[in-house]
């Protein structure tokens, strides 16, 4: 066996690449839990095409993982990854440019034939020419040595060629000093029916792993230290599983059953998936014949007192606000989850985009007013539903929370939190009959006072026309305009209670940053970045969590800064609102790639604003 | 209806106990008003709590409905009540809910909810208000005027077929099915009320006169004249007997529909009777295929009338099946479910 | 016969009311149109209740139709009426608060019996207490009156008590020196099958002009003289109907066929109801399953060349915006109109609003720029109407159009334009079928190059997946950003042709007004009243017509005024648009009462303006 | 379909005309490929010139079947193909416009536009592939799945009774009803052709395999030894034999359906005989409502075939109706229209 030696870093992006039938989802998925448990911090950026099997070897029909782990905080999936996993030359051809210079590519060497490279476009086999110069490259036969592991196996060809990207997940994890454990634990209970497959999987991963361990051509392995991590239990968790269990956390926490309408539509159907299974948290899931179908009988559940949610994508929320008017006008509890995805229209399916905010701050007719909250990362996400459910609860109103393709189905750690620790939720309904008017509201939060339908005494009627106090229908002017202020005025008010955003870096100075959503950790890691120059400017970040209503400490510290810049994955949407309400010649920095931001893109957009 | 829904003491509810302080603001005349007096007749009859009920409408005139009912009321969106009522049941299965809808708001606008409540079985009672017109935006032609008819918005002629709404009903799976007429209260009041009973989608199509914007769309069926040869009653398990003298039958020779004479003397050896619980498909859509074709008289009465699970009971039962399976939803156990590590 | 005087008046505001079956909007429509014909200028105000026919003698039952004719311009219905015609006591109570001190009552006294006064909530007759002091009141037995005249009639007591409005008719004709003429015509063809109606009708008008004339109760006609308008040919129109005519006026001179597809909705129907009659010009009335539909159909038939429309209001907007997107991905020529309504959700549908304009701009997922317009008054929505087809054949592109209630119900003269006048819509379409890219652009205009289905040899596919300029389905990051980029410089390049608008009063100064939509007539009685009185402050108006792309001379006058003064019929959204482009501290004036703006409330907020 | 669309001059395509450069996206072995290829046969049969082809789609696997045809082709959104078609069909009556669905596209999100469509008789081929399951999103149910069938949206099975699509489209009006299976080439080219060549709503269902999330749903119907028991083939004017051995076949009784032997010593006296053209409602109602009925075999071909004006036909007449009564439409006059006055 060859003396290898290894390394230890700090900080490391891997990207798995194939087609869509590789199983680049699962490898990826099987890194990140073992990462996990070796006790790195991590993101993850899944990257599928919006076909479901796209033909083999095509370029459109590449499927992407990508992680980046780290002994220090991660925020991001990583700019460019250090290494590339690349089943076949359509993988290689589709990942390549956004490899760092110097990275290392692990090849399936099998997969570059004639066919395959003409599926790819290449001309020539990259691999007989010096197109991957400046890269470490390791061309592995990948099939064939998978084969030679399982010739024993019963399997057929064809299965035992689906084992192979177990034999790549051996070679990275010698690569990176991970155990073989949780994996091997996985496949054992995944093929738990099926014992060939479990041999199968287990012996190509451990030769995988020996195959890097005893050729020559492997001789550095990796090591990255284990992170700090505020004591606790943790678990890796995607942004919909969040969403998920943050609303069943709700329902707990609020005495209530869980009723989500809802349509499937990427990227927001894991939501759906996810709480189908728990009916044993009296969780009463209705797939409707559509969006607003979706919607609607969520209001209806609101109505009689559940805890009501419709969750979509863009196109499916399009369809929601009709009856999100009518939520605003019937004053219900109800949250509308929103995972943005390119647009417009279809656009983009399967990517992701901040381009909806507009939408759920003004997309109705008539004075409809919503708060609006958005999740950072795919762990906010938890907290974030959780908050969403006990406004709309508060006053009694929809809230719309915010989230995309690239958190909802990237994970990072999350520290789980236990059922205890978690804040009780509060519902009140009216309990006094006499002269009970559905629309006479709480002094202090504006709300009005609802009652559930089977109580006895309080018969009325809620709908969309306008009311005055008493329930009843009211044409009189004055009444439409005081109605309109009062529930505009019951969401504003919500900045009185709402946690104000804290600054980070400067409180007063050059320039402030502010954001919201998904770009956090980019903005995070790119900050991170600048303040470690020692730099000797004054740079402010404000990370929004509620867009409606703003918080009330903003005005402020924009006042104290000299140039405001807003970063966004849309053509400029928050900064509409910023500069409207605070006048301030805030600039955009803006890429709709259907991608997180680029760190370093935004790092040089921040020079720049530095610079000017 | 859910049995906790069944007081045991006798309720001693009135139709007094369902009038709304809301004066109804229908156009004088209107079939409305005969729906809402009737609705308000049968509720006390069904022995269930007052507080129960709820009205779910959508926009139209008809959709008026739940204000002038002392229950709760929903008064939604156009053509979404089916959906409001099918959470509001869901959610809550325990309450009696009711949809109040026009034939705009049912078959228009919302005939994929429509399709889809009955394909579902939620125990909601459907009743539609078929004016054939839009009524509350003044007179435009509906998915259930005749081809032809002229409408504000189709001054010379609608070129589109109608639906027939009793069919589409049972096409899409309602497991109960009726049609009744706004002028002939006591059937009406039947028809509700054994509507109500029914547990699972029940659809009630209600023929009412819009006085004001087509007026006289069923006087064939309410006239002096006309009603004995256009009207059919349907009578379980009795023969298809109609005429201005009950002498006539409608008989089905396996292939086609035929009338004959029914007097004391001549009566049809083995007529075809009315059988709504068969589940025999073609009969049910052979009565429903009636409706338009002026050779025949119309069925009124229930078309169909099967006992099939309910959705909300099927979920409340799949619940049950699941917690049995993995015990009661436990919240940490939910929240540290898969691969967890502890960092100390 | 008393002596009578007659004096001549400048400007008269009356409003008929009395119960939805009383006819007062054919009564105000027969005013108007012998006003119009004799020449004043004129604007009228219909206002009826959401229901059909609500119960004889009740509140919410009242209809009522204001007209303001004078011999100088006319911007306004009338803040408050001069006469007041009152069918009923529910009439009178309704209304009586809007008249003017001093003002004139018309009063059917018959009506004031017992049961109308209960259901008016009236505790005493207002006829017989002192209730009425400050105005100048005259009760007629109207419904006596008209039986008495109409004593040898055919007809039923119910119908002749029907012919009622046309006794108030006459009064009021006599009172302002109408001819009777064109309403005796009128009735002569409306009733024109049925001679005892035409008998009745007649006798009934005649009957209350020579009341009027012969009683000792009336002492005072007027005279209104004629107004000044330019010579032509003039016409009294509503906001729908000019609509309508200008969709058939754009499909002439595009040589295009019209396509409707539309649903029904208050008040936008009567646009529809209008276009169907005129299948004579190639008119395509699609009346659809529902909103969805209609915009569906609509975009069908641009795609196939129609010149495409689909005619909504709020609620319908709402469920268009999925297919908004769509149409803003396939870049087709389509308009759609949205007659706003009191809002939001199903809110008050027969009353005016303007709260749907942040929903125009920004309501639909992902960057979905369209093109928005907005009509400023009944007759200039023909025009409105006419620029928004040019421009969505110009740029390939969805165009909204916004009006609202109060403009499309209401009426005013229209000088009617030869057809030979009206500017030809040029249509392009990609001629060479070698190498037809689809989604290449005319760097002029940025818009793409459509092709008929049907031509030969140009075989292609659109929809709503994201293209490169092939027309292929793209997932390139830099593609997409290239292509939203694109398609937002497309709307906003429009602003290099688009007709800048003018500025009235001072080109710079103290305080500068920017608006929009059917407020075009008060803020004009407004600034004409403050002009008037010969300020020292200089004011700037400005109007706009396109509020997406705004104009290019915008900035540089908001630049020149000390303050900006937005006023609009909701909590303030254009102001939000011109706060964030302009970074000015515009202050809004909001009043969402459900009618238009009242010009003295106008008058108050901008003196505030001026003081402050 | 319209005169001017058949050139007298025969037309020489060939499938390779409508074979575009776009490369098929679906999972290999996917039923879609096989619809593909039939259509590509049967078009250049149609003798219709290959511009004035227009391809509709939703979204869905199925939907993208468009991008693979090289003709006109518009990939919309999710459910609303037909009303694109419809309004591109009656803009452009010229036309040959066909749309393609899933059964999610057309009977969940776009049921309604679904029954509109067939109601309306637009001259408009519909091809609802039927996978009983959402493709395109990986695996939901679908208002066609079976009850109790488990996906990933129904871990513990659904609740809902299916739609039956041959049902709801003729219960909506559709001229043209007819249904087929990817894996029967020949019997799908024969459908698709029939319905292409129908003038009016022509509905066609194929029972389409996704070998990803609903492998071998419709396997009952493919595999050598049950497919013989589980398909009826009606053919117009034959009796209803089926069975591995065409020995067996389906009767009515003028009651309910019997199965009896047919061989050559024994035959049924005066079997039913198959007669898509008859308007027979009853029997087109019986013959669909064996679907999902394991007692008796599933009919495919055509269930009804009526000739009825369309839509699109109606609407021009009516065009040239009001033209002859009113003069062809002359703007000035019609905006001098009504009450005018000259001002000089
Ligand atoms: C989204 C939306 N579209 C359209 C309307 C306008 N609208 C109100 S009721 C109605 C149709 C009423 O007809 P129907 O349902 O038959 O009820 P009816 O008035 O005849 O009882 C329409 C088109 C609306 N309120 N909302
Ligand atoms: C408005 C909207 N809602 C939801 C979706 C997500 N979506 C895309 S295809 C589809 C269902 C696909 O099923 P089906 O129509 O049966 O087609 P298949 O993929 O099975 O061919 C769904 C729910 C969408 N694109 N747009
Ligand atoms: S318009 Fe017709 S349906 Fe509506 S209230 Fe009047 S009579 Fe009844
Ligand atoms: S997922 Fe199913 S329907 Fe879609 S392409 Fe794959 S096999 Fe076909
Ligand atoms: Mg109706
Ligand atoms: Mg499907």
């Amino acid at each position: 066996m060859a003396k290898k030696e290894t390394q230890k870093l700090e900080r490391v992006t891997i990207r798995f690449a194939g087609d869509s039938g590789d199983g680049m989802q699962l490898t990826g998925g099987q890194f990140t839990n073992t990462t996990a448990l070796a006790g790195s911090d991590l993101i993850t950026l899944p990257d599928y095409p919006a076909e479901i099997r796209a033909p083999a070897g095509t370029l459109f029909g590449v499927s992407g993982f990508q992680i980046q782990f780290s002994s220090q905080p991660v925020h991001t999936p990583g700019d460019m990854p250090d290494v590339l996993v690349a089943m076949n030359p359509a993988a290689l051809k589709v990942n390549l440019a956004a490899l760092r210079h110097n990275g290392i590519i692990i090849i399936n060497s099998d997969a570059f034939q004639v066919k395959n490279l003409k599926l790819a476009a290449y001309e020539e086999n990259p691999l007989e020419n010096d197109s991957l110069k400046g890269y470490q490259v390791f061309p592995v036969q990948i099939t064939e040595l998978t084969r030679e592991a399982l010739k024993d196996s019963s399997l057929s060809m064809k299965e035992k060629d689906r084992c192979k990207n177990f034999f790549a997940l051996g070679m990275t994890y010698w690569m990176f000093s991970h155990s073989m454990e949780t994996t091997e634990s996985w496949i054992k209970d995944k093929f738990a029916s099926k014992p060939d497959l479990i041999d199968a999987n287990l012996k190509a991963l451990n030769a995988g792993y020996s195959y890097a361990l005893s050729t020559e051509i492997f001789t550095t392995s990796y090591e990255v230290a284990k992170a700090y991590k505020e004591p606790g239990m943790y678990r890796n968790i995607t942004g919909n599983e969040a969403i998920a269990l943050g609303l069943i956390a709700a329902a707990h926490k609020s005495g209530k059953e869980l009723f989500l309408g809802s349509y499937p539509i990427t990227p927001a159907s894991d939501i759906l998936h996810e709480l189908s299974k728990h009916r044993n948290h009296n969780v009463k899931t209705f797939q409707a014949e559509d969006e607003i179908a979706g919607i609607g009988t969520a209001l209806g559940a609101a109505y009689a007192g559940s805890l009501a949610v419709t969750t979509t994508s863009g196109p499916g929320m399009a369809l929601k606000t009709e009856f999100m008017g009518l939520a605003v006008m019937t004053e219900l509890p109800l949250v509308i989850v929103n995972i943005q995805r390119g647009g417009p229209s279809t656009g983009l399916p399967t990517k992701t985009e901040q381009a909806d905010l507009l939408q759920a701050v003004y997309g109705r007719n008539g004075e409809a007013p919503i708060p609006v909250i958005a999740a950072a990362s795919p762990a906010d996400c938890f907290m974030a539903t959780f908050e969403a459910c006990e406004i709309a609860f508060r006053v009694n109103s929809p809230v719309i929370l915010l989230s995309d393709g690239y958190i909802a189905n990237g994970a990072e750690p999350w520290k789980i939190p236990t059922a205890e620790s978690l804040p009780e939720i509060k519902v009140e309904y009216a309990t006094n009959p006499e002269n009970y008017e559905p629309y006479k509201r709480d002094p202090q939060t504006l709300s009005r006072l609802h009652v559930l339908p089977g109580t006895p005494g309080f018969e009325h009627h809620v709908g969309g026309l306008e009311k005055d106090d008493s329930g009843n229908v009211s044409y009189v002017p004055d009444n439409h305009d005081r109605m309109i202020r009062l529930r505009e005025a019951k969401i504003q008010k919500l900045a009185d209670v709402l946690p104000q955003p804290e600054i980070f870096g400067a409180k007063e100075g050059d320039l402030l940053i502010i954001s919201w959503g998904s770009t956090y950790g980019t903005i995070y890691t790119a900050l991170d970045e600048i303040l470690n120059r020692k730099t000797n400017k004054k740079i402010g970040w404000i990370h929004l969590r509620w867009i409606n209503p703003l918080p009330k400490n903003l005005a402020d510290y924009v006042s104290k800064f000299k140039k405001v810049l807003v970063p966004e994955i849309n053509l400029g949407q928050l900064i509409k609102i910023i500069r409207s309400e605070y006048l301030v010649d805030a600039k955009g920095f803006n890429k709709v790639r259907g991608l997180p931001l680029s760190t370093s893109d935004l790092i040089n957009a921040i020079d720049e604003e530095l610079k000017g | 209806m859910a049995n906790s829904m069944i007081n045991t003491e006798p309720l001693k509810l009135t139709k007094d106990d369902f009038t709304s302080d809301q004066e109804p603001r229908w156009c004088p005349g209107c079939g409305d008003y005969s729906i809402l007096a009737q609705m308000k007749k049968v509720l006390p009859e069904l022995g269930i709590p007052k507080e129960k009920f709820v009205f779910v409408s959508g926009i139209g005139c008809s959709s008026r409905f739940p204000y002038y009912m002392d229950t709760y009321g929903f008064h939604s969106i156009h053509g979404r009540a089916a959906v409001l009522a099918s959470g509001v049941k869901t959610a809550n299965p325990d309450l009696k809910v009711f949809v109040i809808t026009g034939d705009g708001d049912a078959l228009s606008i919302g005939g994929n909810h429509f399709i889809h409540l009955c394909r579902r079985n939620i125990d909601i009672t459907m009743v539609l208000f078929n004016n054939r017109i839009y009524g509350l935006t003044k007179g435009q032609y509906s998915p259930t005027s005749e081809k032809g008819k002229k409408t504000k918005s189709s001054p010379w002629g609608t070129l589109e077929a109608p639906f027939n709404p009793v069919q589409m009903a049972m096409a899409s799976g309602a497991s109960f099915v009726g049609r009744t007429i706004d002028r002939d209260p006591k059937h009406l009041a039947d028809m509700l009320k054994r509507a109500a009973e029914h547990k699972g989608t029940a659809f009630v199509e209600v023929y009412q006169n819009c006085n004001i914007f087509n007026d006289g769309a069923f006087a064939q069926y309410t006239e002096q004249e006309t009603k004995g040869d256009h009207v059919l009653q349907m009578e379980e398990g009795q023969p298809f007997i109609f005429g201005k003298n009950k002498d006539k039958v409608l008989n089905w020779n396996g292939d086609h529909f035929e009338i004959s004479a029914f007097t004391a003397e001549k009566k049809p050896e083995n007529p075809a009777r009315h059988n709504p619980r068969s589940g025999n498909a073609a009969m049910e859509f052979l009565l429903s295929s009636l409706t338009y074709d002026d050779q025949f008289p119309t069925p009124f009465g229930v078309f169909r009338q099967l006992e099939q699970d309910t959705f909300e009971d099927l979920l409340v039962r799949q619940i049950e099946f699941v917690k049995q399976r993995k015990g009661p939803g436990d919240l940490n156990k939910l929240l540290q479910s898969g691969d967890s590590w502890m960092v100390e």
